[in-house]
């Protein structure tokens, strides 16, 4: 199968996935104590229900969001809320979190799964909302939302990424593999809440075990009228932003400052995509994430099935500690990721891996000036200039990188990656978008 | 609001002076064991030292031709050029409060291919003279390395060229084969120039014509021959076409440099050359025009210097283009008999302009264009 | 109306111009011509015969100024279809004199068809664009005659300002060069007063720019917003008046004064351009604090200039 | 008096019309190849400078504020045209390097500044003496560049041969005329940084 | 309208005081002007003579233009016209057809002081020619005398440099030899070509015969020191060489050809072409004209 792929830019990272993606996921034994904070979405923050001292069980809503754009918060442990006050968070620095002791003689909770079919899209999408499902490849948008597009949109394609750019990341490898089934029931659940029949799942061509295990159950479900397909992708960084994963699939191009629904589409993860089936059939709120550890600068590598709000120590206990060689702590990919100061933070619903990197996978050397190779533009899928944006900033003028569009910049990361001189090519566009919207302020 | 753009809401806004904090500064109180910095956290392997020793590594046979072919007053003059660029630059760099930055090459590399465009017989001073223009009113003033406009190894060319005409218009060797009586080495050293000085191909092309200078370096063959291997009198670096298409495509494999620049240049100069060069149109000999002076390591070493030439393809070969015409129209029409050097510096000025007029396609920019920025 | 269509404009309205002025031209071209550096090409109405032809006895060919010195053909070569006839000298013409080519008894078909005397000198329109083209270029008035840079200094800070600088300019320029050639050839020199030509010129230039303001605003208020800035500032650019003088000086005609009015002002526009580019550049370099401004727009002139001594030299024709 | 001479220092120095103002900056690159050409023209602009503020100074009650800049234009014509045909007169080979320089007098932007800042508003002899000083400070100008440019150019001072060499010949070409000017400039504003301690902003030319 | 026409009296005024102003300058510095724009031609055809620079000037030297036309009578075809300054300020056109034979001569009403006022010489020759001929100013040489006794020539022409056209002077003795070149205008490169003009490269041509001349080639050897410092009068000054010592120096070498300048073999080769040239179209065309003057028994003034 020839992969298709996004035409502009884009960078061949190592992957490094070797390291994980033979590995079946394993289930993280709770853990002691766990800190949800109240931020892990997109939107406002959730305002806590429980109070301290409160007992709360496994499942139970501790925090909602009622007005604004947000999603619910659950327990994810049966135990006692202990306190709720700031805490380490893996993006914001510090974030109001609630802590749960966990009662070590509380059983876990057990769901019983009912056929979806027979539910209305009003309760497939109450459940969702009800589960505090987000878009868990990164962003941390309510599903809820973006599942009932304005009417205006017409909406003909779901499309699944399965695509996984990220070096290291196995995350979404292991689910295909392990569970095409539930996937692919997810994507129903989602075409029956959207009621459209079309949904392609875009897999890159280096997990070809995934396409096989998800084309089997395909070839077995081909009763309803509903066309799911899987589609091969080009290996190549970042297949998976939205954008380019709808060009490569669709050949539409999101204009700038546009949504997916601009164009007819909706991007769904596949963890989300698990999530949602679980919330529909089992009524199991989203509380426990499927995350790569990896890196070598932990001793076992793995795919761990963790509670949300595992705090990482927790997780480096459990897999036997770091080794010396660790220099640098990545929560999510490497090209995106956001470097750790702590191993107080805790697991969030976004969180999709935890690389612990050992001094031969990063690179720390300072930065020199630009010498204007161009690597950086060539690399951009967008098609912006980083270098520009970068000297501009460097002089003081952010604000005037407006005509580089360095609006539509998402920071992927493949400016930086390629860049001789090490440049921080992403913190200069996230430098000059501040100060854009600071002057338009 | 837990978007990336999050991390930034407790982070002082520092591109102020032109100092920008790389380094994450959340939670600073925790004094963290391990290395916080922006993402992306892997990179490529190449640097920017890396290129520039690997430009140089792949010019280092060409030394060893003009060694073997103009003496140890080559490797001399070479070294010269070198050492004065990197005192230049350190010397500047210190003045202006800046970082010594030595080790990434960009000074090294400067001075190998200053030396590498004068002739080999001019007095050893001279490249210190080039250094200062290449590196200190070039480059440093300017802001340092990537802040150029114009090509630094040409410029200290061109001033060299103004300010010490006769050294650099009468300073050639004979090529070794060329030589009728072996020259003792030790004379290439130690003076006793004038008594060999001969004029280069394109000197004697300027003065008496194409036939003859093809009668004087022996017939057709032997000058395309020669002249492809670098058996003729020229500047240090430039005479051997054959290593610097060797050094060139190396380049080119390690995607150093890309085939835009060197194509449409060494192009534009053979078709130029066949339509005007001869006695009547389309009799030129593209071949001679090409191998003869410094077009090829204009085009390999020169053009593609990263800082001075447009970053984007399209700007590239107008670029090229422009760089082969400016050099034929020099050559056949102007004042010098090798107009390489001026042509490169010529487009250097217009590398600004093109960079602006040839924009990067964007993946479908938003549909209302933004208000223009500021200044309108 | 945009920038750009504004542009487009006058761009149009000088192409126009050019057109307007090209059939002049097509007067003088001569029936012979300048071929290498060493030879003149003859071209006949007739196939010639060869034994004719190639007897360089035949040809007569003396500079204009010199008709008693008769300049010795080396050899004489003939196209296969004997229509143009290559005469060789021993010594390079001098392309900017005019020689008188003299042809006895012309020999076609067996008959002598009869002698021809002609002359030949470079063609019209090959010295206007070779004013042009030096203007511009090769003595950029700018970079190798230092002139007009104060306005080159100030108003080269931003693009669009010395695009539309440069525009304005090589307009007034053009119109400015020719009224003072006018002024010049049918006043000031018939009443032998060439000692008052400072005065008149530069009366003349201001009086055009206050005009030219004043219809501009009333007439155009979009253009006069555009241009009406730059306008004031032109009368106090040096190449404003050095072009006039020159061409009062070197006795031109209407077109060269007019060549060399265009050439110096697209040339200015030219070095705007450029300079407006790399300061914009500038602005984003760690420049050291003592020379940031105008001292290191001083040292990029400084290597503009240097830049452009390849042009040196040049001679299209 | 006292606050004459300081109207006279002042251009000089303080606001050289050359490196300070950066006005006129034309024959300053083109003439400056030697110090005697520097000095010829300098020589002029002190006199025309002179002149045409003491005229300016003199009429100033009878000149119509709306036709004032054609009049300064009118009045600086007048006396570039007069020492146009007086050079000549007094040594011909000079005049001719500078010729053209001497004829475009009339639009140095720093004579009709002058006349617009300040000698229409003074009396004549705080006009004669800041004209002075402004064209005293231009003439300092161009002969410092020239004696740098001949010096380091052509070996020589003045004509007097003083290294026996050529130096760098890039000094004399207009090259040369740009960095020594750039160069001069900042020093000036690094002097200025030192004995202030304010960052310099080096002057708009016009 | 009261303004106007006070802005119209002061403009009045300041133009009228203007123009007076400059009239009075203009008229004050005529004379001047003229004369040194005169002498200035004046001293660089001395000094190519070898006169000034401490050796005066004899009395009785005079130095007379010689102006060429090329006449275009419809009766009598092509013409080349020479005007000569004959005896007592008189002066007179000399016609010569184009095989060398005279063609007639006119008087003219011109003074020798107007010889070199080209506008006045001009219409002076036109009114003298039959209506429908045209005459087309060529060119000038200077023939010098002292008491009737021919001095020397000083000859004008251009040749091709490496850039634009050099324009120098030519000076010869009453045998032809060549005395000294002058390069009055050129556009070399400084440094290189430029040096044309330099003792050294110029001071070669001296004591060129006509035969000389016209089998001068350029050579690219290095200038033997010895002639270099005989060359160069402050070379020879600071070596200590008494004249008789250059002199015999020069000798040696006056067979030599001329030593191209280093790195500038094409601006050597245009001076060298050039000479050759200007010298050579002289010779033929001053014996001509002294044949023809011989022949028409004219008394000129030289």
């Amino acid at each position: 199968m020839a992969g298709v792929s996004f035409v502009k830019g884009g960078v061949h990272p190592e992957e490094h996935k070797e390291l994980t993606q033979h590995l079946p996921i394993e289930e993280m034994p709770p853990p002691k104590e766990v800190v949800l904070p109240l931020s892990m979405h997109f939107g406002a923050p959730a305002k806590p229900i429980v109070g301290k001292k409160q007992e709360v069980r496994e499942g139970d809503p501790i925090a909602v969001v009622e007005k604004a754009l947000g999603a619910t918060i659950h327990s994810s442990v049966t135990g006692t809320v202990k306190a709720i006050e700031p805490r380490p968070h893996p993006i914001m620095v510090r974030c109001d979190a609630i802590i749960i002791e966990r009662d070590p003689a509380a059983p876990p909770r057990q769901y019983e799964s009912e056929d979806w079919r027979s539910l209305t899209r009003e309760q497939l999408l109450g459940r969702v909302r009800d589960s505090g499902i987000v878009g868990l490849g990164g962003a941390g948008f309510p599903t809820h939302v973006k599942l009932s597009p304005p009417p205006a949109a017409k909406v003909d394609t779901l499309i699944l990424n399965g695509a996984e750019c990220e070096p290291y990341l196995t995350t979404d490898h292991r689910i295909m593999l392990e569970q095409p089934a539930k996937v692919i029931e997810g994507a129903k659940i989602i075409l029956k809440t959207l009621g459209i029949k079309k949904c392609i799942i875009g897999v890159e061509l280096n997990k070809p075990d995934a396409i096989n295990a998800l084309n089997k159950v395909l070839e077995k479900a081909r009763r309803d009228d509903m066309s799911v397909s899987v589609q091969g992708m080009r290996v190549k960084y970042p297949q998976g932003s939205e954008k380019q994963l709808i060009f490569a699939l669709t050949g539409r191009s999101v204009p700038g400052g546009g949504l997916p629904f601009d164009v007819a589409v909706i991007v769904q993860n596949i963890s989300t995509t698990l999530a949602i089936f679980e919330a529909a059939t089992m009524q199991k709120p989203l509380y426990e994430k499927v995350m790569t550890v990896s890196g070598r600068g932990v001793r076992r590598q793995a795919n761990l099935k963790v509670k949300v709000g595992t705090v990482l120590s927790d997780v480096v206990d459990y897999l036997g500690g770091t080794t010396d060689d660790l220099v640098k702590i990545v929560t999510g990919g490497p090209m995106m990721g956001f470097a750790m100061s702590s191993l107080e933070v805790p697991v969030v619903k976004t969180t999709s891996g935890i690389l612990f990197l050992g001094s031969k996978e990063t690179d720390l050397s300072p930065h020199g000036p630009c010498i204007h190779c161009g690597w950086c533009i060539e690399a951009c899928p967008m098609g912006l200039s980083p270098k520009e944006v970068g000297i501009y900033v460097e002089a003081g003028r952010g604000h005037l990188t407006e005509k580089f569009g360095v609006m539509e910049c998402f920071e992927c990361g493949c400016c930086a990656f390629v860049c001789p001189a090490k440049r921080p090519l992403v913190q200069f566009a996230r430098l000059a978008k501040m100060d854009i919207k600071r002057r338009g302020a | 609001m837990m978007s990336h753009r999050g991390l930034l809401i407790n982070q002082k806004f520092t591109a102020e002076g032109g100092k920008i904090e790389t380094q994450d500064p959340r939670t600073p109180e925790m004094g963290a064991a391990w290395a916080v910095s922006v993402s992306p956290h892997i990179r490529k392997g190449f640097t920017t030292s890396q290129i520039m020793w690997t430009v140089i590594a792949t010019l280092m046979p060409l030394l060893l031709m003009s060694i073997y072919n103009f003496g140890f007053r080559a490797l001399l003059l070479t070294l010269v050029s070198v050492v004065s660029c990197l005192v230049v630059e350190a010397i500047s760099q210190k003045l202006l409060g800046r970082p010594l930055s030595f080790r990434d090459g960009s000074a090294v590399l400067t001075g190998v291919l200053m030396a590498f465009v004068i002739p080999p017989g001019v007095p050893y001073w001279l490249p210190a003279i080039g250094a200062v223009a290449a590196i200190f009113i070039n480059k440093e003033l300017m802001g340092g390395l990537g802040f150029n406009v114009w090509n630094p190894a040409l410029v200290g060319r061109a001033l060299m060229m103004a300010s010490f005409p006769v050294a650099m218009t009468a300073g050639w060797l004979p090529s070794r084969p060329f030589s009728e009586a072996a020259v003792p080495l030790t004379q290439y050293v130690y003076g006793g120039l004038d008594a060999v000085s001969q004029a280069t191909p394109l000197n004697w092309m300027k003065q008496f014509g194409l036939q003859s200078m093809i009668e004087k370096f022996g017939g057709l063959d032997k000058v395309y021959l020669d002249f492809f291997v670098g058996y003729m009198p020229g500047c240090i670096g430039e005479t051997s076409a054959l290593l610097i298409l060797i050094g060139g495509l190396v380049l080119l494999g390690m995607r150093i440099i890309t085939w835009h620049i060197p194509v449409s240049n060494v192009v534009t100069v053979a078709a130029l050359t066949w339509v005007f060069g001869g006695d009547t149109w389309f009799s030129g000999d593209p071949l001679i025009g090409v191998l003869s002076g410094g077009v090829m390591l204009g085009a390999f070493y020169m053009a593609t210097d990263y800082v001075t030439s447009p970053t984007l393809k399209r700007g590239q070969i107008i670029f090229g283009i422009g760089v082969g015409a400016l050099t034929v129209l020099i050559r056949l029409k102007g004042g010098y008999p090798e107009g390489v050097c001026y042509a490169i510096l010529l487009m250097n000025c217009l590398t600004p302009a093109l960079d602006e007029w040839f924009k990067p396609a964007r993946f479908a920019p938003p549909k209302q264009a933004p208000v223009a920025a500021a200044g309108k | 109306m945009s920038v750009r269509a504004l542009h487009t404009r006058v761009f149009l309205a000088l192409a126009i111009l050019v057109l307007l002025v090209s059939p002049v031209f097509a007067d003088f071209v001569k029936d012979g011509s300048f071929g290498k550096d060493k030879s003149l090409v003859v071209d006949f109405g007739v196939p010639v015969d060869e034994a004719w032809g190639k007897d360089k006895a035949n040809y007569k060919v003396f500079e204009k100024t010199d008709p008693d010195i008769v300049l010795p053909v080396e050899s004489v070569s003939l196209d296969p279809k004997r229509l143009t006839a290559e005469l060789t000298f021993k010594d390079p013409l001098n392309r900017s004199a005019e020689y008188v080519v003299e042809v006895k008894d012309i020999m076609s078909e067996g008959k002598a068809v009869g002698s021809g005397k002609f002359l030949v000198k470079k063609a019209r329109a090959a010295v206007l664009f070779g004013i042009i083209l030096a203007a511009m270029l090769i003595n950029n008035f700018v970079f190798t005659k230092y002139l007009g840079l104060c306005i080159f200094f100030g108003v080269s800070q931003r693009k669009d300002t010395a695009i539309g600088m440069g525009i304005t300019f090589t307009i007034v320029m053009c119109l400015t060069a020719i009224m003072c050639w006018a002024l010049f050839r049918f006043v000031l020199e018939p009443l032998r007063l060439d000692f008052l030509k400072i005065i008149v010129f530069i009366g003349t230039t201001a009086i055009f720019v206050q005009a030219a303001d004043t219809i501009l605003r009333k007439v155009n208020p979009f253009l006069f917003k555009r241009l009406g800035v730059y306008l004031v500032l032109i009368v106090t650019n040096c190449i404003i008046l050095a072009v006039p003088l020159i061409n009062a000086d070197s006795s031109h005609g209407p077109f060269e004064s007019l060549s060399l009015g265009v050439g110096a002002g697209v040339g200015f526009a030219i070095a705007l351009f450029l300079m407006a580019c790399v300061r914009e550049k500038l602005e984003l370099c760690r420049v050291p604090r003592t020379f940031a401004g105008l001292p290191i727009a001083f040292v990029v002139t400084g290597l503009f200039a240097l830049a452009f001594l390849g042009f040196s030299g040049l001679s299209l024709f | 008096m006292h606050s004459n001479i300081k109207l006279f220092w002042n251009g000089v120095i303080p606001e050289n019309p050359i490196f300070r103002l950066a006005l006129s900056m034309c024959p300053a690159v083109a003439v400056t190849t030697n110090v005697k050409n520097g000095l010829m023209l300098g020589l002029a602009v002190v006199f025309v400078q002179v002149c045409s503020s003491c005229t300016v100074a003199i009429f100033r009650s009878l000149i119509h504020p709306r036709i004032r800049i054609p009049a300064y234009v009118l009045i600086i014509a007048l006396w570039v045209s007069v020492i146009d045909m007086v050079l000549p007169v007094i040594d011909i080979e000079i005049y001719k390097d500078v010729e053209l320089f001497v004829k475009l007098i009339v639009v140095f932007a720093i004579i009709i500044s002058r006349l617009e800042l300040f000698a229409s508003k003074e009396p004549l002899l705080p006009s004669f003496f800041d004209g002075a000083g402004m064209g005293v400070g231009f003439l300092f100008g161009l002969c410092l560049i020239g004696a740098i440019r001949e010096l380091s150019g052509s070996g020589t001072i003045l004509g007097h041969e003083l290294l026996g060499f050529r130096p760098l010949l890039i000094m004399i070409l207009p090259t040369g005329g740009f960095f020594v000017i750039g160069f001069i400039m900042a020093a000036f504003n690094y002097i200025e940084y030192k004995l202030t301690g304010k960052i310099p902003t080096s002057g708009g030319a016009h | 309208m009261k303004e106007i026409l006070k802005i119209t009296v002061s403009l009045t005024c300041v133009c009228i005081s203007a123009a007076l102003i400059l009239g009075a300058v203009y008229t004050q510095t005529f004379e001047p002007r003229q004369r040194i724009e005169k002498k200035e031609k004046q001293e660089i055809i001395n000094s190519l003579l070898g006169f000034g620079h401490g050796k005066e000037r004899p009395k009785d030297f005079e130095v007379y233009p010689v102006n060429r036309y090329v006449i275009e009578d419809p009766e009598a075809g092509t013409l080349i016209g020479y005007v000569v300054p004959l005896k007592e300020s008189q002066t007179a056109l000399v016609r010569i057809d184009l095989a060398g034979k005279p063609a007639g001569v006119i008087p003219l009403k011109a003074k020798h002081e107007d010889l070199l006022d080209k506008l006045l010489l001009n219409s002076m020759v036109k009114t003298a020619l039959p209506k429908n001929a045209t005459a087309t100013f060529a060119g000038t040489f200077y023939v010098a005398d002292i008491q009737g006794k021919r001095y020397g020539y000083v000859l004008e022409g251009t040749t091709q440099g490496f850039k634009t056209f050099i324009n120098m002077m030519v000076s010869l003795d009453a045998k032809l030899t060549v005395t000294g070149v002058a390069i009055v205008k050129s556009e070399e490169d400084p440094g290189l070509g430029d040096e044309i003009k330099q003792d050294f490269f110029k001071n070669q041509f001296v004591g060129k015969t006509l035969e000389m001349l016209a089998a001068l080639k350029v050579v690219k050897d290095p200038l033997p020191s010895d002639y270099l410092d005989a060359l160069v009068p402050a070379r020879a000054k600071k070596a200590g060489l008494a004249p008789d010592k250059i002199e015999e120096i020069r000798k040696k070498h006056v067979k030599d050809d001329i030593y191209a300048l280093t790195g500038a073999t094409i601006s050597s080769r245009a001076v060298t072409t050039g000479v050759q040239n200007t010298v050579s179209k002289f010779s033929k065309r001053f014996g001509i004209l002294n044949s023809a003057i011989e022949r028409k028994n004219l008394q000129i003034a030289f």
